[in-house]
């Protein structure tokens, strides 16, 4: 029975504009809500090996494969014989970059250890040659982001009275992902300006631009 | 969605402070600075200083001419002087009789910076250190701010500098400051009272536990002044000599009218009328009458 | 009552005149086909009639509704957009002025009323007007052009034969039937 | 040592030069891009010493060679770069600071038109070579014939090798040449006062009346007495009287400047000494009859109609001086380079012995226990004499080193003649400037932040110190070599007794120092490195003033033209800053002009010659004309021209060449009758106008301040009530 | 049309429309206007797309060489750009408001000419939104300043005036489309009902199936009220905001209270100027001189000239707020646009913009078509010459004497401006020839009334006493269309 005419059908207007508000107030609570869960709760967000006292966004990421001139194994030396990551990159704790182990250091063990191995052999002959092989970076971030691993290795691990020296490990991992089961090491976390945002959100870092880019 | 709407229910009142409590923030620090316009002599080390620290392009005598110079700090000088001898400029036949007047200009972080509100992408906002950041990287070049501040302080990188030909060929390149990003073409800057080093020393402190002490961040200007005509400090430590001198001369932050006992002080800041609320406080140069 | 009977025809005249068209329905208003009502009257015109409505009778339509209902979420949604954007931006304090500036927000909020307003009243004039949908029966090319067409619906033999004589009374150009 | 060296020379191995290439990428592209894996490069450090960390800047010590002054400086290396020079707050000379030429070193080391690899001339043009093939030429060409040295200004260990080669290639003559010095008003205090480089206490003077001496910018240590003016300004403030030709950048800061009329500084003195001696009553003790007589006939009037100043300003100085002491008279820069350059020192000097300033604002220096060591600070003089000597062909194998004699020479000495006959030219430079292009053997040498050095600040107060300079990172071009190393090894190849222990001249600097500080222990030399400097015997002198210096005041021949002045600045210094951006954008201090050169003329000259600002005017001398643009303002005497020195290379270089004028070229052959000094204030010149019209590129467009609060000045009595001093 | 035949038009052309003018003529002139193109029209879009190339090759030299390659300097940062950027948004102001105005106030003489006047509404906002987006330094970052989520939890700064303009422009563009979209819907379906091939494809689909009963009609009325409705305070608000890019800075001749009303004034004249400017060339080549007759041309002068008049006020008002105010960089500021080197370009925009609507008091210039088409390109002239003086010469003069300095714009930025010319050509040559550039319902209902209200009182007496009309008054009746 079509019988149109909207004289019949008669629509609560104002009830439905009073809706319409509501809709808009619900959405915004809600996402206060939500927005408390994301940035100031830790259950929903899934950490990584454990870092007491901290919440970070434990995004995967799955970076190429950067050939290096040595074939250098994490595994081996800080996972297998849990060598402290700090004991190479020695730097990290004095300054922004981490650094890469002087020659001198890996010669301070291999002049001994595994010296049968072809890749020690390559390290040693490049010392004789008194030449430092050319890494290249996988942890590249732009050059207007200056990222300093001093401030947030003292942020995690020595100012964090749950841990002590020998957990760098873990605290590394927040960035560079396991690391210590890897062999040349590989991007495992994505280093994009919203992981590092989450990551100060969530744990009251510095919101101040300047921090990284001047 | 949380990043849409967020947390504006909490603290709105917060949100909401005016200029009064300069901003929302707890400020950690206010840096700010004293030239002092007697000592000054002109020598443009300060200038040349700045160039070296900054990674600031030259640009050559042809774009200098249609003044897209770089120069975050620039030495004016003039051969008036209105306070003391007005006329004698108009004199086609006078000497000039007391030399000339010299005037260091850099970014005079504006406490109420005009060139803030205006930026489409806030790329130019207000530090908790009372700086006046610019974000290179977030810079799309409206060039909005460079037209609203009545300093004329800041540069536009009109062209890319960047390539061989152009401010850094080889081996120069590696001269430029790590701890500085070489700005690219359509990207506006300024001075940033040397921020590197701001950051490195509060980083130094943070690392030992204790609060930047006066004298502990010199500007590249400052360090290099032959006569120390510049004094650059905390404005909020009242220790700092910054703080005592803009003391002495009775000098506050957040007026843009000094209500002082004695009008016979030097102190000054350029514009402060227009309310932009400066951190540079210029000593008036004296010269015998 | 009209509504209740079971007839299914449709009649669609075509007139030249424009006055003659009224007439017809001057007619059908006073009656002169017993059981047909001005709410079985419909016309097709190449423009619009607002003098023919009072005739038909008045027959509102939602779109200022739509409007209003459009531009208050408009604003509402807007203010809270821009409150809630700048309140999770909180990095950008400048020149000592407030986080939230109410002012910028409200003209901000203010374009945004008229777009939501101007898109809600798009959507009610698609809605009211039956637009974007089949196209109704009887459309001739001529209404387009310079002549008017009447529609009656819902009407018997009978009737039908009297709508016929009322039409041919008014010098109709062309009729049309149909059953549904 | 050569252990030490290696390890020395180690640490500069950086984590590779990739983070200039970093900044480089910039900041264009959304970060997503630049969020690169295995772009970029790090090569790690092989064995480094415990303090160096990469992202962490470690200052170095060392000496700025951009003059004679020898700042000590601090340079701030990271990842094996230098990156920013600052002063040494322990020296004596800078005490922390540094002028924008000491920053601009910088781009001295990092100069992309630096010389790579040794050059030899064959058939007429100049081709790279190796080391080996420039060396034994040179061995097989300058051991025959009268050889000789010309340098810049020289002192420690460096002069003492190139004297050392000297003499083993059977030289004898050693041409110091510095356009820009303070010889006369030197030549002035050694003959007058008995101490050639006295001790002058701008801080501790209440006026400084200074005729022409630039102290701010260019006389003997600039940054030193900038120091002191500083402290000079500072509560209770003094009165800067300054009275020169054209304004100079002390001139731009003084109380007063007093635009003389070239030449007649002299007169100006006197008649300052007779308002003193007849208004005043300052008693001329110590001062000799004749000059008694010679003050009094300057009485102020008759001053002022010569030095073309008016009398009550006269007036006015000597009573300025009168009413504070202990005050402080200097002559040099303008007023010095004239013929009458010498009298006018001498006259300044009379007048601070009226005025009782010597021992008081003039103090004793103290000279060199080792005086083989000591700086020879070098004059245009010694340029003269090698052009002459050139001419008449007493030269025939030249080594040159640290100065530019063909950019400096005027054409009136005919120094290219000169060259010409020269039979055997070795240059020893790291840029390719005019003297090095008309070289027979170019040898490539290490930038001054790549090279080892040991100096003597050309003014220091106190105990004097030993600046050392020292590597800052590895050598930029891999193939030059350090000054000390190529005369070390000429010397050797030369067959100089005594050198063949040591294989370097790192070697040779270190032995020779633990000699001179009697200790040969790694800490001790490893404290001097750290502090740059380290002080050595010196033995006191004392004043005397000696009267009659003051020969003549007859001022330069008043005929028609103006009066050229080829005025020194800060910056460009002579020459050796125009290769340097940094520099040629640094404003001009008065004019505020970059990139090209000009020439100051006062608006009645210039009205009255039909010149505008940005004409170009050709100034035209008998020796020759050069065309540059005019800028007009009131800071020049109306009778003088200025152009300044250090533009118009014809090579140095992209930034320098082609690009200004040289206004040394047009001088006329005139010296300062005493010293010799060639008078760079005294050329009479034709100037018209070119017909030509282009704006300068400045930086200042306007000269004044159009009502806004800009510049605030305050008289000083107003400033002494609130701030007190006297 | 022969210059006797025009002359003769333009005395005995006394309605605005002649209501006997048959409705199949109607349909068939609009329809024909849209059909094979002639040579004058291919002439004018190679022209226009001439312009528009030389364009595009200045931007991609500006994007490669920097913002440097259009002379802007340290003191200079925005210069032609934003001044035409301004200009062309000031143009889309008369087509859209004044139709909704004069919709409002039943005004039916505008029935003929909104049409276009909307089109041209549109097409000058596109031509404008192009401007902000070229002057950046950045240009391929532009879209930062559009408030889109992203997981660095940045935003664009909603207190700066240039994210107000994004806002205002993208919803005046959108409104103003779908207000020339609405009012074509009925014309659309005519055009269905008339083409065949891609236009019929295009027309139908466009046409939503508009079928024209009464049901349709009244939505069509009340929403065609309601956007006009709607569109009003944007139009005022949007050239207000616009204005604010100047007035909230705070150089010296920027900073002025007027300017919102200022802008909005002006916007609406130069507008104006281009209605008289395009109606008369419409007319022209489309011979549409029944539809775009001498008493519409009439009354739209008249309007200009009123628009004209407040536009002087405001701006005499700005010079003396100025000049009685007690800012001297400001008096500096006026006294240079006046004396300065820029000093020709502003007596320029005195002479045009205000002395020049005088001659639209005579009657024989409001029925001269060559006279009033100069004229009305003078007064645009006139208007783009204001705009430019706003900018530049506050720029060269600001509160600094060091910016002091004066800048000419180079070729780059004439490319740019000359090619937005071409681009808005293109775009309007485009519309004219695929929809009708005079509304054809709309031209009937005006006939239509027209008409009733002559026989009013006729029906009344029909209707109600006689019953059916004789043959004759029917034939009197006749409305002509079969």
């Amino acid at each position: 029975m079509v019988k149109d005419s909207s004289t019949k059908r008669s629509i609560p207007w104002i009830r439905l504009s009073m809706l319409m508000v509501f809709v808009g107030a619900i959405i915004v609570i809600a996402a206060q809500v939500l927005d408390q869960k994301l940035h100031y709760v830790g259950e929903d967000v899934v950490p990584g090996p454990i870092v007491p006292g901290t919440q970070y966004p434990d995004e995967k990421f799955t970076g190429i494969d950067v050939p290096q001139p040595i074939n250098f194994s994490h595994k081996i030396h800080a996972g297998d014989n849990e060598i402290n990551c700090m004991f190479c990159h020695t730097y990290a704790r004095r300054s922004k970059v981490s650094g890469i182990p002087p020659l001198s250091k890996c010669m301070g063990c291999h002049t001994v250890i595994a010296t049968d191995k072809p890749e020690i052999q390559k390290l040693t002959a490049m010392w004789e040659k008194g030449e430092s092989p050319k890494w290249n970076k996988v942890h590249d971030l732009p050059d207007f982001v200056h990222f300093t691993h001093q401030r947030h290795l003292k942020r995690f691990l020595f100012d964090n009275e749950e841990l002590d020296v020998s957990d760098a490990k873990r605290v590394c991992s927040m960035c560079h992902g396991d690391i210590a089961e890897m062999t040349v090491a590989k991007k495992s976390r994505p280093l994009t300006m919203g992981f590092c945002i989450r990551c100060h959100e969530a744990n009251e870092g510095p919101s101040d631009c300047t921090k990284c880019h001047k | 969605m949380s990043s849409l709407f967020g947390n504006i229910l909490k603290g709105w009142t917060d949100y909401t402070k005016g200029i009064e409590e300069g901003g929302h923030h707890k400020y950690e620090h206010m840096w700010g600075m004293v030239i002092d316009l007697d000592k000054c002599t002109g020598c443009n080390a300060c200038s040349v200083a700045c160039y070296a620290e900054n990674n600031i392009a030259t640009v050559g005598e042809e774009k200098y001419k249609a003044r897209q110079s770089m120069q975050w700090l620039r030495v004016e000088r003039y051969f008036d002087e209105p306070d003391i001898d007005p006329g004698a400029i108009d004199d086609e036949n006078a000497m000039q009789e007391r030399g000339a007047s010299f005037l260091p200009m850099m970014c005079q972080q504006c406490n109420a910076a005009t060139c803030e509100p205006v930026c489409p992408v806030a790329a130019t906002y207000h530090t908790p250190d009372g700086l006046n950041a610019q974000i290179y990287n977030r810079c799309i070049g409206s060039r909005y701010c460079a037209n609203n501040c009545p300093y004329r302080l800041r540069v536009f990188n009109f062209y890319s500098y960047t390539d061989e030909d152009g401010a850094w060929p080889e081996p120069m390149k590696q001269q430029l400051n790590p701890d500085i990003t070489v700005r690219e073409k359509g990207v506006m800057e300024k001075c940033t009272f040397c921020i590197q080093r701001i950051r490195a020393a509060k980083d130094k402190a943070k690392m030992e536990n204790r609060k930047v002490k006066d004298d502990e961040v010199k500007t590249a200007c400052q360090q290099t002044c032959p006569t120390q005509a510049i004094m650059f400090g905390d404005l909020l430590n009242s220790e700092s000599k910054v703080t005592q001198a803009w003391e002495r001369q009775q000098v506050k932050l957040g007026k843009y009218k000094q209500d002082r006992e004695n009008p016979k002080l030097r102190g000054y800041r350029v514009f402060e009328e227009l309310n932009t609320d400066p951190s540079v406080l210029y000593l008036e140069r004296v010269r015998e009458e | 009552m009209a509504n209740h009977r079971k007839q299914n025809h449709r009649i669609f005249g075509l007139f030249a005149d424009f006055e003659q068209a009224f007439e017809v329905i001057a007619g059908i208003r006073r009656y002169e086909v017993p059981g047909i009502t001005v709410d079985d009257v419909r016309i097709k015109s190449p423009i619009e009639h607002p003098e023919i409505e009072d005739i038909l009778g008045e027959r509102p339509t939602n779109i200022p509704k739509f409007a209003f209902v459009g531009g208050l979420f408009g604003l509402v949604f807007g203010f809270f957009f821009l409150a809630g954007a700048q309140a999770n931006f909180t990095v950008q304090p400048q020149g000592g002025k407030p986080v939230i500036t109410i002012p910028s927000n409200l003209v901000l909020a203010y374009e945004m009323l008229i777009l939501f307003g101007v898109l809600a009243t798009l959507a009610g004039f698609i809605i009211g007007a039956r637009l974007m949908r089949k196209r109704g029966p009887f459309y001739n090319h001529a209404v387009s052009l310079d002549q008017i067409g009447i529609v009656v619906e819902r009407i018997d033999d009978t009737q039908r034969q009297q709508v016929r004589d009322l039409f041919a009374r008014h010098r109709v150009i062309d009729v049309f039937e149909e059953t549904v | 040592m050569s252990q030490s060296k290696l390890d020395r020379r180690q640490f500069l191995k950086g984590l590779g030069l990739g983070g200039a290439g970093v900044a480089l990428a910039g900041c264009d592209l959304p970060s997503y891009v630049t969020l690169e894996q295995g772009e970029e490069n790090v090569i790690s450090y092989l064995a480094p010493d415990e303090y160096v960390i990469p992202g962490v800047g470690v200052w170095y010590a060392s000496t700025c060679l951009g003059c004679a002054g020898g700042c000590s400086i601090h340079g701030r290396v990271r990842e094996g770069r230098v990156l920013k020079l600052e002063g040494n707050p322990d020296s004596s000379v800078n005490m922390g600071r540094l002028c924008q030429m000491g920053q601009a070193t910088l781009q001295s080391h990092f100069n992309p038109d630096r010389i790579a690899n040794p050059l030899v001339r064959k058939n007429g043009s100049l081709v790279e070579a190796s080391w080996d093939d420039a060396l034994s030429l040179i061995n097989e060409k300058a051991n025959s014939g009268k050889a000789a040295w010309a340098t810049g200004a020289i002192s420690g260990h460096q002069r003492v090798v190139v004297e050392t080669h000297l003499s083993a290639i059977g030289g004898s003559n050693h041409y110091a040449i510095e356009q820009i010095n303070a010889n006369v008003w030197q030549t002035a205090c050694g003959d007058i006062i008995g101490d050639p480089n006295p001790e002058i206490h701008l801080d501790k003077a209440k006026v400084i009346f200074s005729l022409g001496a630039d102290f701010l910018a260019t006389f003997i240590s600039p940054v030193h007495f900038a120091a002191h003016y500083g402290e000079f300004r500072s509560v209770p403030r003094g009165t800067l009287i300054q009275a020169e030709p054209a304004m100079s950048l002390t001139g731009g800061n003084a109380d007063h400047w007093v635009g003389i009329k070239p030449g007649t500084e002299t007169s100006l003195a006197l008649g300052v000494a007779n308002a003193l001696m007849n208004k005043h009553g300052i008693s001329g003790s110590g001062i000799s009859n004749a000059t008694k007589s010679l003050i009094n006939e300057h009485d102020p009037a008759t001053a002022a109609s010569i030095c073309d100043v008016p009398a009550d300003r006269i007036e006015k100085i000597a009573a300025s001086l009168a009413a504070n002491s202990p005050s402080i008279v200097l002559a040099g820069g303008t007023a010095t380079a004239n013929a009458n350059g010498y009298s006018a020192a001498a006259a300044a000097l009379m007048l601070n012995q009226i005025l009782g300033n010597i021992g008081v604002t003039i103090t004793s220096g103290r000279e060199l226990a080792y005086p083989q060591l000591g700086l020879i600070e070098g004059n245009s003089a010694n340029l003269k004499d090698l052009a002459v000597d050139a001419n008449k062909g007493k030269i025939d194998v030249l080594f040159v080193s640290g100065t530019n004699p063909l950019f400096l020479a005027p054409k009136s000495i005919k120094m290219d003649e000169g060259w010409n006959k020269i039979g055997f030219k070795v240059v020893l430079s790291s840029m390719l400037d005019e003297t090095a292009s008309a070289a027979d053997v170019v040898l490539p040498l290490a930038s001054s932040l790549e090279d080892w050095g040991s100096h003597i600040p050309a003014y220091s107060t106190g105990t004097r110190n030993l600046a050392l300079q020292q590597p800052l990172m590895e050598p930029v071009f891999s193939n030059t070599r350090g000054f000390g190393d190529v005369v070390l090894g000429l010397a050797k190849q030369a067959g100089a007794p005594g050198l063949d222990e040591y294989d370097d001249y790192y070697g040779y600097l270190r032995s020779a120092i633990s000699v001179l500080k009697k200790t040969d222990s790694e800490k001790e030399w490893n404290s001097f490195l750290m502090a740059g400097q380290t002080p050595v015997p010196s033995l006191g002198r004392k004043l005397s003033y000696i009267d009659g210096k003051i020969s003549q005041t007859a001022n330069t021949a008043t005929d028609g033209g103006l009066t050229l002045i080829a005025s020194a600045r800060m910056g460009m210094w002579d020459g050796r800053g125009a290769n340097l951006p940094w520099l040629q954008e640094s404003p001009d201090q008065i004019s505020k002009v970059v990139w090209d050169s000009w020439a100051e003329l006062h608006p009645k000259t210039a009205k009255s010659l039909g010149i505008k600002d940005g004409d170009y005017v050709t100034i035209k001398s008998s020796n020759g004309e050069i065309t540059t643009r005019a800028f007009i303002y009131k800071g020049i005497h109306p009778g003088a021209i200025a152009v300044p020195i250090g533009r118009g290379h014809s090579a140095l270089g992209r930034y320098a060449k082609n690009n200004g004028v040289n206004p040394l070229f047009i001088l006329d052959g005139g010296v300062d009758a005493k010293t010799g000094e060639i008078a760079t204030a005294a050329t009479r010149v034709e100037v018209k106008n070119a017909g030509k019209n282009k704006p300068l590129a400045k930086l200042m467009e306007i000269d004044r301040q159009h009502g806004r609060k800009l510049v605030a000045t305050i008289s000083a009595d107003k400033q002494r009530i609130t701030e007190g001093g006297t | 049309m022969s210059e006797a035949a025009l002359k003769h038009l333009s005395e005995t052309q006394t309605k605005d429309i002649d209501e006997n003018i048959a409705w199949a003529k109607i349909n068939q002139d609009v329809l024909r206007s849209m059909e094979n193109p002639r040579r004058g029209y291919w002439i004018a879009m190679a022209i226009s797309v001439a312009l528009f190339s030389v364009m595009i090759y200045a931007e991609v030299y500006q994007y490669m060489y920097g913002m440097g390659a259009a002379l802007l300097n340290t003191s200079h940062m925005w210069d032609l750009y934003i001044s035409t950027f301004v200009f062309w948004i000031g143009m889309s102001h008369s087509g859209t408001l004044l139709s909704a105005i004069l919709h409002l106030v039943h005004a039916d003489w505008r029935k003929p000419i909104y049409r276009f006047a909307e089109a041209m509404t549109t097409f000058s906002l596109m031509t404008a939104g192009i401007f902000p987006v070229i002057h950046l330094g950045r240009v391929w970052n532009f879209y930062w300043v559009m408030p889109y989520m992203t997981d660095r939890g940045i935003w664009p700064n909603f207190r700066s005036p240039l994210i107000w303009d994004a806002f205002a422009i993208t919803t005046y563009l959108t409104s103003s489309v779908l207000f020339l979209y609405i009012g074509m819907i009925p014309d659309l379906a005519i055009c269905r009902d008339n083409t065949k091939g891609w236009r019929k494809k295009l027309y139908t689909w466009l046409s939503l199936g508009w079928h024209g009963d009464d049901r349709q009609w009244r939505n069509f009325r009340i929403t065609y009220l309601m956007i006009a409705c709607f569109l009003i305070p944007l139009a005022v608000s949007v050239h207000s905001i616009v204005s604010m890019d100047f007035a909230m800075a705070i150089m010296p001749g920027w900073h002025v209270t007027t300017f919102p009303p200022y802008f909005v004034a002006g916007a609406l004249y130069s507008g104006c100027a281009a209605i008289i400017t395009l109606f008369i060339l419409l007319r022209y080549f489309f011979k549409f001189e029944e539809y775009m007759t001498f008493p519409i041309l009439d009354k739209v002068c008249k309007l200009t000239f009123v628009i004209a008049m407040v536009w002087t006020y405001l701006n005499l008002v700005e010079f003396a707020s100025v000049w009685y105010g007690h800012d001297i960089p400001s008096k500096e500021v006026l006294l240079a646009k006046a004396f300065g080197p820029y000093a020709p370009f502003f007596w320029g925009m005195i002479a045009f913009g205000m002395f020049l609507p005088f001659t639209l008091l005579s009657k024989w210039a409001r029925r001269n078509m060559k006279f009033l088409f100069v004229v009305s390109v003078l007064l645009n002239v006139g208007m783009w010459l204001e705009r430019w003086m706003i900018v530049t010469p506050t720029l060269s003069l600001g509160y600094h004497p060091w910016g002091w300095n004066i800048m000419w714009p180079g070729w780059v930025e004439w490319a740019m401006v000359g090619g937005s010319f071409g681009w808005f050509g293109m775009l309007f040559l485009i519309f004219v020839k695929v929809f009708p550039c005079v509304s054809m319902y709309e031209v009937k209902e005006m006939v239509f009334h027209r008409k009733r209200t002559i026989y009013e009182d006729v029906d009344e007496m029909m209707v109600l006493h006689k019953g059916a009309p004789t043959a004759a008054e029917a034939g009197s009746t006749n409305n002509g269309g079969s």
